[in-house]
Parts: structure tokens; C-alpha cells; sequence
């Protein structure tokens, strides 16, 4: 049963190491992803997330079932803030836990690309000049997930 | 769709700032039937509205919380939300 | 410059995170990979990883500045245990910063792949039933690690 | 090699304990110029040797730290190292 979470809080990467392999020894590998607030240049003063409450943790839960099923995982962790970051702060974390390291790593890409594609969020860039602006949908961020659709 | 029923609409990111809503209700007329029924309806709301909707192809819509398709059926009493393409990660 | 360890002492997932990330602003997804002990129905009692004192911690040292190159990384931390360990036990970490996902998960897939068939240590698996033998050199492994030569 | 030159010999894994030595220093004839003419040497040294050294396929060899191949030269105060193929991660 993966772990969900959607929250303006950040999260504790160790503590969620810690917890998703707390007592067991059928693990063999996890595979990671953190996604942080990335600024070129002293350019961006805050993101802020908005999420859509109710359907994004429920999109995230079933994705995260998808994919405990599809690469067999031992156990899953998705957590995504929403609310206002500054830069590098933590955004996302992936774990995927298997008894193995290749479908720990498949299951962590395939869920990173799901959510930066799929994911009910949209981002908004507030810059050091005063302005803002809403984030564009990435075509290669399509494109990353659709490569699951192939493989799938 | 039924002519007394209400529908809940929401919008987020740049819908929610150009229609000034993050939520309305609206009783749309019977022959409002699918998402792009309900788009079109809309859009005869006023400037604002008119102005979120210019673009159609770059909005995305879901209704009660499953992503959906302009075809998709509308009845009384959904939830219907409009966003941009998502960006999350 | 990377962070390489070879050590006999557990390791901090969390705090490895914190340490390459601080004060950074430039870094946008962190790529990570945690290898455990893992024991098949009770029939491990533990696992002996032996180095080459010396060679091994240069190895990892070359292969991760290899992998900061190749990948335009932001930053790189490979952290491997030996001794005895228990079933459940971490015995590696690898970490990859970039300022995208892409890089950051390709060069943690590059590492584990590396570390598996190419890092001077040697594993000897003890069993429940008090008899034990050395591990053998996996033929998918060196599969795995050829991918990436002729990627290269 | 030269005829007085010692050689640090390390063995890990199974190779150290089926030699029953982790490291020894050996001093080879002249004769052995390569790691693979080392091997043929160091299989005289007596059974345990002998039996460590059987299956020349399943031995990789490092030679001053650096991964080596049989026809590696060797010189005088090299540290050669035998071990099986690796298994770390």
C-alpha cells in the first residue's frame, strides 16, 4: 500500500526511507526522486503550487497503485507539496522499494514523468523584478510520458 | 442536461484569475449536454469568462474530480472544473 | 566535486541529501539509489562485503567524477559499506544532482549499473543453516553495465 | 622482471582463503615477465596455490590498483592483486 501525501509542509527525506523499509528485509533496492525549486541566476524569488484538493491526492494515489503493480514494488512513497517554495526547497519526492534495483529505478522514472505530465498542479513563478507568470506545460514532459504509454 | 439542475464549476491557475471565480454555480439550459456545451454557455457569461475561454485548446477540464473530454456528458449536480495543462513535479 | 565514501558505519540517507544540497539554488531533481540486505525467507543470516583497501575507494572516486562529467552534474555522492551486515541493512548510496530530472536519474541508473559489476568488493553470504559462500558476478549485471559503454 | 625485484601479491575473497594468505611478497625468476607468467609461477608455490589459481577463467587481477590483463607487464615493487569478478551495489 503506497504512501500518499499532498501537504505545504516539507517532507523528511531520511524519515521516509526510514519508514517505508522500517522492519522489513525483502528489499533489495529503492529507487528515489526529489524535485526542488531550481533558480538560474537569482532570477526567481518563490514558486507557488496549485493543487486541485481532493482530485490531486487522488490522481496520486492511483497512479502510485499503478505502479506498485506494474513494477511489482515491495512499497511506494509519493509525497508533493502545493503552496508557496522558495528556491531549493523541496517540492516532490519519489521512493519506490522492489527486491531488485531495475524496477526500483523504472518505477521511480515512470512516476516522475507521470507527474510532471499528469498531475494536477500548476505552477506560478514569482521573478526578482516584481512580475509573475503561470508555468507552460513542457511538450518534452509529454513526450517523457509517453513513452510509458509505448512500453506499457 | 436536466433544465433545473446546477452545476458546481471550478477554476484554477490563470482560469481561476481570468473569470475573477474559484467557484460558481450555474443552472445552464437543457441544451447544454457535454463539457463543450457547457464551455460555449459560458463563455456568453461577460468579458471575463469570455476571455478565459478565448483559447479552448489549451484548457483542460475534469468533472467530478476524472480528467474528461469535450464530448464528455454533463449532469446535474457534477463537478466541473477547468486548468490549464498541469505542471506539476 | 563528489562525496565518496567507503566505510564500515551505516550512512544517513537524509543527511547526505542535506549536505549536497545546501545553500543551493541551482540543483532542480536529485537522482538516488539505496541498496539493502535482502534475505528470501529467512535463509540469509548475513552478508560480508570485502574491499580492496585502497583501490576501492579510487575506483568509486574515478567512476563517480566519470559520471559528474558525463552527466553535467551539479553534484554526486556514493557512499558504500563493507564488514558484516545484516539482513535490512543499507549497503550503498548513490546520489545525482542536476538542474533537471533527466540527468539526475540516468547518472544514479549509471552508478548502481557501475558499482554492480565494476567496484572492488566481494560479497559472502552466510546462511541460517550456519554454512556460506561467496556471491557470484551476476551475467546481467555486466549486461546492465555494457548498456552504458556502448551508449557512451 | 628484474631478478631481484620483490612483488606485493594480495589476494581477496575466496583467493585469499583458499591460498591462506591475504599478502605475501613473493620474488619471481626473471622468466616471469607478465601477470599471466605470474599465475603459471605462483601455481608451483604448492597445492593451495594450486588449487586457487585451477580456474585462471574466474580470476581478474589489479595490478598497483589498476584493473590489469594477463599480459600486463609486471616490475619490481608492484602490488598485484588477485581477486574473483566483483559483486558490489
Amino acid at each position: 500500500m503506497a504512501t500518499v501525501r499532498v501537504q505545504t509542509e516539507d517532507f523528511d527525506v531520511g524519515a521516509e526511507f526510514a519508514a517505508l523499509t522500517a522492519g522489513r528485509h525483502d528489499i533489495g533496492g529503492l529507487g528515489c526522486f526529489v524535485g526542488t525549486v531550481r533558480d538560474e541566476g537569482n532570477r526567481l524569488s518563490a514558486l507557488t503550487l496549485e493543487q486541485y484538493p481532493g482530485m490531486t491526492e487522488r490522481a496520486l494515489a492511483r497512479v502510485a497503485a499503478e505502479a506498485e503493480r506494474r513494477f511489482s514494488l515491495l512499497g511506494c512513497t509519493v509525497i508533493h507539496r502545493h503552496g508557496r517554495l522558495e528556491p531549493g526547497a523541496n517540492i516532490v519526492l519519489v521512493i519506490a522499494a522492489s527486491g531488485h534495483r531495475q524496477p526500483a529505478l523504472d518505477a521511480t522514472h515512470f512516476l516522475i514523468d507521470w507527474l510532471k505530465t499528469s498531475a494536477p498542479f500548476w505552477k506560478k513563478e514569482e521573478y526578482a523584478d516584481g512580475t509573475a507568470a503561470w508555468v507552460d506545460a513542457r511538450k518534452a514532459d509529454d513526450e517523457a510520458a509517453a513513452r510509458w504509454q509505448r512500453a506499457g | 442536461m436536466d433544465p433545473h439542475g446546477d452545476l458546481t464549476v471550478l477554476y484554477f491557475a490563470w482560469l481561476r484569475e481570468r473569470t475573477g471565480a474559484a467557484e460558481e454555480t450555474v443552472t445552464p439550459p437543457a441544451s447544454v449536454v457535454t463539457v463543450a456545451d457547457l464551455i460555449a454557455w459560458l463563455r456568453e457569461r461577460g468579458p471575463r469568462h469570455a476571455a478565459a475561454f478565448a483559447d479552448a485548446k489549451v484548457i483542460r477540464c475534469a468533472v467530478n474530480q476524472e480528467f474528461a473530454a469535450p464530448e464528455t456528458e454533463l449532469h446535474a449536480g457534477d463537478e466541473v472544473a477547468f486548468f490549464p495543462p498541469v505542471t506539476g513535479g
